[in-house]
């Protein structure tokens, strides 16, 4: 087996995340690959959550179906995922649960301790039978409880202690894991912590939020650093008071962003608007979930990505990124503030609920040296005659800031003249439209072109963006252990498009298929709008979980012996 | 020593007899008594004939959505401190589309000073009621009469502990560039709610409607105390008081937050990148 | 005669020892007590844990988006002013996100019931500080504590003459229950703000927290007596006085409209067609 | 002349508007065919405003740049239109004013009356120069006059009969209009006005709003005629309380709508979501004008096609109208009520400020017999099984309205099941996605096609959507009598597009060119994302005025020998 795909279940409050994150953290530890998915539903208690680690020893992408090794903390959690059992599949289950047949472990839990140490039972279990070292997992246990005063601590490693001793002695067919390569120190983060991280990098100085699933980790993590990182963090009334007091504190020179889902965005087009007009630089993450309206608050979707291309009224530039992965959403973070700073214009990260909250292990984030304040025009300033708006040949004006030089800063949601006045002249108005357009070229510039992979001269090449590269790397490679000449084209940046990074891959496919979390091919249709390239073959998923590698490839065979 | 030619003189976009020509003068005459000079100051307003106030001045301006000056002007006093805040609009961008900006603002007590031009009708737009329109008021939107009652901004700041609560009245410059003094030297949230007359719009609440009915708070008035407060506040409108309300000493939301006037924009590249550093070994 | 049975029972997705259980019981009763069928009724909510609510019930239901109950609510009432609306939702649905609502609603007067499952928190998102949260109160999102100071929901209806201003406890269903009979029979806009114990999330305002605080008013208590309702309004939290804290009777918004129960979607097609007829002749 | 091009301008606060409405209804009238543009400041008094009324005998369909005919009502307004007057064009100026030059007319304004009455007196010579009955202006003076007291009647008459007879025996020039055709009776009408009187044909029950220009009087139109009509309005605290007071009403069985300009649509588009998750009927109505945010707000714009296109988040059926001209308002606005209670969703009317400003003389709007309720599925409602979102073959459900019959209907802005109740059933969901999207197979039906008109084979092919249709239309004219094979393709439903009504055209054209009123050509590459055809000549006008004749026609002339 190249990896197991492992699932901790139970009702919300069980705590079965906790159990979770540990073993996860113990398995990057040791060296291995992780893939989570986090399966929630909009309640606090009860109803069934899980969470699935994908672990492998080499490296692995992309959440997937079927269940190696069950770990339920309730007994109707069982009969929910049995039909998701794998043939060879292990249910790790308490001994008091009336159960048979094959392939199904009996844990007496209650003889570890029970009650509220069935969860480090549960973990002991799994962690042993993965093949984990009993210090590591020790360690992850004081690390974890030790704040708690020593009892607590004692007695959890107690429970660890005597649960290992068990599990150690058992003679059963469930296939571990090979040791992993030699292990790299590498870090536990998932797609949202990333963004949060990448933020601090980059320099994030206010950010502004109102909770929402599945944004409100972005905040929390950012909140979590916030004193360390002398970060001002504030909970708004609403969005349109977030993103608000985003232009205001970005007007006022600190880099500033705000994160939400579908919903709050919505609420925050106008002041979209207001970033382009007032040449605001403006972070927007927006973790997508499946809509319209509340629709599944807690699920994962792409069905976002022509609103956010679209939202706020009037013309002006934007980009877009969709972080494929986990070190994606560092990296593209970073350089989202970049290119608002360097565009003086709102800038999206767009993501959704599966990478959200898939952690992965990855290679150390890295201060990025590049960045800080390229603002480079700032110098120029002399605040006599400063004008925030002052055309320029490629349209980006010097920014000065209020009370930080001498120069009174002047900015208006009006059309107004290079000094930032409220005007009516109408001989101008077409000149500052022209001037806020020109700074496209300067995103233009910094676009991340899409990432090719796979056959060389592929006869199926799949496009994607966004979250699904992994699921679509491994299809990929299935298909070519297959025999077939499969390749992917994956987009992090999906807004602008520079057709000549990728039109050539595109037209020299023989047939190309959009795998897209959404139901109507939101970025299929972009590309035609774009290129004129007409994507005829799609994989859509649009009921609130991933796109896994199966997926696609049931969608590839049930388009029929031509593709 | 500022003076009042530093602040300039400009055109305007508003109509002769316009009560926010006083209110500019108020608001010009209270930046020299206070000496702030133009580059200390950032103007925030809203859209409406109110929230063009700041372009007639100088000053650090931004100029943003009707309704939401208050945000704008929140986040930018945290992002720096050390900057004099003042947010500048109607009684419609304030009370209506930013009801709710108002509200919070009041809950969280920034040290920024809110002005609202309270001509108790939407101006700009041409004269629909506004949220403190009298309960009747007709206009071309309300041919029966405004079927609501007005907002009262001075009793639900009061009643929600607002750090400096204040009532002016444009044909009163002296008094009300006295109020704003004190409202930008409060140190948290302050509300002038400035009673201005509409020429164009409202032919209820005029110019002498208003010179009627106001009467400046009795020397005796204590604004510390609520309750006496809350009297002045919830008064019938045959007199209107005006002059500082209600004042309470909650600390301000910068200081829950421990910001001093440098905020978050001076922090250097050096402490950031350790700072970086530190917080990523959690994720090991 | 209508009974509790034609309400239904349902799963629900609370958690055990929720607050919410019991607002349920006490909604429902009071329907059974004003002898209302599910059919008469129409139950709008936003989104939270308190808006899920009407899923728990028979009735006719509109579930809309967070904080924008009372707008539903308002405009199903104008179409259908026969209709008995309950606007149902919690603290951060109606004071944060809707907070610019209920401040119309209280000036609009319309004749439609807000029930605000206040538990100081925002539940669903599970445990950030809400509009009513305590100042200081410790969340994973306020890790200092909460740096604003709560809204005072009662105080702030009451100086707007809202019609009709209550306080009621999850922990005494019976009086909850009464308090909402009379919300519903009162004509124009009513509100009741319900303490609700969030035993997930609000581990300082606690069942118990509540329980050794809340006290119903004195029989003596005159609720149409303003003073004395901003007075009880306006006290500190060692006593929460529960009950009807204010009341008037302002005349609703569909009377100032001219609205009768039929409501402007029983008008016919004849009628409409003359109508049209009429309009037009002035363009001519 | 075929037509003449008036334009009275001065100071906001001078009652020009009022001259303005008065010499075009009476020219209405008399038979002469229309096109107002109103021209005006986003300020009260001062200023400088204009009222451009083009006059024609025979039909006239758009505005046009030079001035025949200029009436000031003070001396700055000669100043700024003089660069603009028509070679023979004539200024009709107050005696008092100091001015030389031929083609000047000074009128002794004082004379007859001064002070307020120089505005019956500017109507009145305007009125006869132009060749207008005495008595139609007597007429006229007394509608508008006379309610104000006899007196105010009297006196105003006898301004008029001063002025008409010193205008009487002038001897200049000023080549007047040949008497129209026999005059049938005709409404004169705005874009605003129309789409008012549409929905009131509509049936129309509720109308929520919060004021913006230049939608406003859509709002105030209806609220003119709303106690005759039974129809109840109400002024929103808010944009978003607008659309949702809207859902509320029509989720009550009211035919609603809410009217606003792109800014306000920003904060409704979460609303717009809503509406297309609970399926429930909602018209939006957006008068365009030039952004971002604030922007100008007076001037006229298409620049929010986009955002209309994808305003709300997921996905979800709609349909977007885009009248060509008065009579289109009044019927598409119809249309968009059926459409939008047919499809249970949201519809739009998307027009801008020229043409929610622009009077025209229309032929009588009619009742429309076909509408009313065609929601014919309400009959099949049992009460004891009612389910508001029943799974139906063309995903259409039985609609029933809360205390109306005795089913209990619940709608739900969550997943839901067919009974209305939220859900977290993930094999329900993209049943329920496709239920929804298989809506617009209804809107596709009903879509109305674009109009071709001009040469039969053209070489040259305008494309264009909305207001502009009138200019392309004249340019088209203008061009064949030129000698040249032009025709013109006009979209008033810009979506959803169906390529079988327009491909071939489009194909067999020799060129396209595409006319907009935005700077980056929305619909131009709406029509490639569709249809795949690229359209690369563009005519792009932004600076807030419209788009008129002469316009088009440089715009060609710049492209250059090869169009
Ligand atoms: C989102 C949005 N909605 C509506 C408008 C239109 N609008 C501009 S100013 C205004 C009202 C202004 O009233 P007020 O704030 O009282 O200012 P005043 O003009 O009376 O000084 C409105 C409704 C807008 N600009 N933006
Ligand atoms: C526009 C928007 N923003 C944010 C959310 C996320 N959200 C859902 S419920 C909720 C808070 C609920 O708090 P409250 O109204 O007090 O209800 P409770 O859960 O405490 O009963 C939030 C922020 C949302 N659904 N929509
Ligand atoms: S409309 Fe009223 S508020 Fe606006 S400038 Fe004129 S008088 Fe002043
Ligand atoms: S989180 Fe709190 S409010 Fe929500 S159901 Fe649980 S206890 Fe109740
Ligand atoms: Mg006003
Ligand atoms: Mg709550």
């Amino acid at each position: 087996m190249t990896s197991i795909n492992l699932c901790i279940c139970g009702e919300a409050g069980q705590g079965l995340v906790t159990i979770g994150q540990l073993l996860a953290k113990c398995l990057v530890r040791a060296g291995y690959h992780i893939v989570v998915t986090q399966s929630y539903q909009s309640r606090i208690r009860g109803g069934h959550n899980a969470f699935f680690i994908r672990v492998g020893a080499s490296p692995i992408t992309a959440p997937v179906g079927p269940i190696d090794l069950l770990v339920p903390l309730n007994e109707e959690s069982i009969e929910i995922h049995r039909g998701e059992m794998a043939a060879d599949g292990w249910i790790f289950r308490d001994a008091d649960y009336g159960m048979d047949g094959d392939r199904n472990l009996p844990v007496p839990y209650a003889s570890f301790g029970g009650g509220i140490y069935v969860n480090i039972a549960a973990f002991a279990v799994t962690g042993c039978l993965l093949g984990l070292d009993t210090s590591l997992m020790e360690g992850m246990v004081r690390e974890a409880f030790g704040k708690k005063g020593d009892a607590a601590s004692e007695k959890n490693l107690s429970v660890l202690a005597r649960t290992v001793e068990w599990a150690k002695n058992l003679d059963i067919d469930f296939k571990g894991l090979p040791a992993p390569a030699s292990p790299s120190r590498r870090m536990m983060v998932n797609g949202n912590e990333a963004i949060a991280l990448g933020a601090v990098a980059a320099g994030v100085r206010c950010g502004f939020f109102y909770p929402m699933t599945p944004a409100t980790s972005i905040i929390l993590t950012l909140i979590k650093h916030a004193r360390e990182a002398g970060i001002v963090m504030e909970q708004a009334e609403d969005e349109i008071a977030a993103v608000n007091m985003a232009i205001g504190a970005s007007f006022c020179g600190a880099r500033s962003m705000v994160a939400t889902s579908g919903g709050g965005y919505a609420l925050m087009t106008e002041g979209v608007s207001l970033a382009a007009m007032t040449e605001t630089p403006l972070v927007i993450a927006i973790a997508q979930r499946p809509g319209p309206a509340t629709g599944l608050p807690t699920r994962t979707e792409q069905g976002d990505l022509e609103f956010v291309l679209h939202g706020g009224h009037g013309e002006f530039p934007r980009a877009v990124f969709a972080p494929g992965d986990v070190t994606a959403c560092f990296a593209l973070t970073v350089k989202a503030f970049d290119v608002a700073e360097a565009s003086q214009g709102p800038v999206f990260i767009l993501t959704d609920q599966f990478l959200a909250d898939s952690y992965r292990a990855v290679e150390p984030f890295t201060w990025p040296e590049a960045t800080g304040n390229p603002a480079e025009r700032d110098r120029e300033i002399s605040p006599e005659d400063y004008q925030r708006y002052a055309l320029t040949d490629d349209g980006v004006s010097p920014r000065a800031f209020p009370g930080q030089s001498g120069a009174l800063v002047v900015a208006d949601s009006d059309e107004h003249t290079e000094a930032g006045h409220i005007t009516e002249d109408l001989r101008l108005r077409p000149r500052m439209v022209r001037k806020r357009l020109r700074k496209m070229a300067r995103i233009r510039e910094a676009v991340v072109p899409p990432v090719f992979s796979g056959d060389a001269s592929p006869e199926l090449l799949f496009v994607c963006w966004g979250s699904t590269m992994g699921a679509v790397e491994e299809a990929v490679e299935t298909l070519r252990r297959e025999g077939r000449r499969a390749a992917m084209l994956h987009f992090s940046q999906v807004w602008p498009l520079r057709p000549g990074d990728f039109m050539d891959t595109l037209e020299s496919a023989e047939k190309v298929v959009a795998v897209e979390g959404n139901a109507t091919s939101q970025f299929a249709r972009l590309i035609r709008r774009e290129t004129g390239f007409a994507i005829t073959r799609h994989v859509n998923r649009y009921d609130g979980l991933p796109i896994t590698p199966g997926f696609i490839l049931d969608g590839i065979a049930r388009m029929g012996k031509g593709v | 020593m500022v003076t009042l030619a530093d602040y300039g003189e400009y055109e305007t976009a508003w109509c002769p007899g316009c009560g926010n020509f006083a209110i500019l003068n108020a608001v010009k005459q209270a930046l020299v008594k206070a000496d702030l000079a133009p580059q200390q100051v950032l103007f925030v307003s809203g859209i409406g004939q109110a929230a063009k106030l700041p372009h007639y001045l100088n000053a650090n301006v931004f100029n943003g959505l009707h309704g939401r000056s208050l945000p704008v002007a929140t986040g930018a006093k945290l992002a720096n401190p050390g900057l004099v805040v003042i947010a500048e609009s109607g009684d419609g961008c304030n009370y209506g589309e930013g009801g709710n900006h108002f509200l919070a603002a009041l809950r969280r007590n920034i040290d920024i000073t809110l002005l609202v031009h309270d001509n108790r009708v939407y101006g700009l737009t041409k004269g629909q009621a506004s949220p403190t329109s009298p309960e009747g008021f007709v206009t071309k939107a309300q041919p029966l009469g405004n079927p609501s009652i007005p907002f009262n901004p001075i009793a639900v700041a009061t009643v929600m502990k607002a750090g400096f609560v204040a009532r002016g009245f444009a044909g009163d410059v002296e008094h009300l560039s006295d109020l704003i003094v004190q409202a930008i030297s409060h140190r948290g949230f302050s509300l002038v709610d400035i009673l201005q007359p509409c020429v164009s719009f409202n032919k209820v609440n005029t110019f002498s409607w208003f010179k009627e009915r106001c009467r400046k708070l009795d020397a005796n008035h204590d604004p510390t105390d609520i309750h006496a407060a809350l009297e002045v506040a919830m008064a019938e409108e045959d007199e209107i008081p005006i002059g500082v309300i209600y004042q309470n000493d909650r600390p301000p939301f910068e200081d829950k937050l421990g910001l001093t006037a440098n905020g978050p924009v001076k922090t250097g590249e050096t402490e950031r990148r350790e700072a970086f550093e530190k917080i990523l070994s959690a994720y090991y």
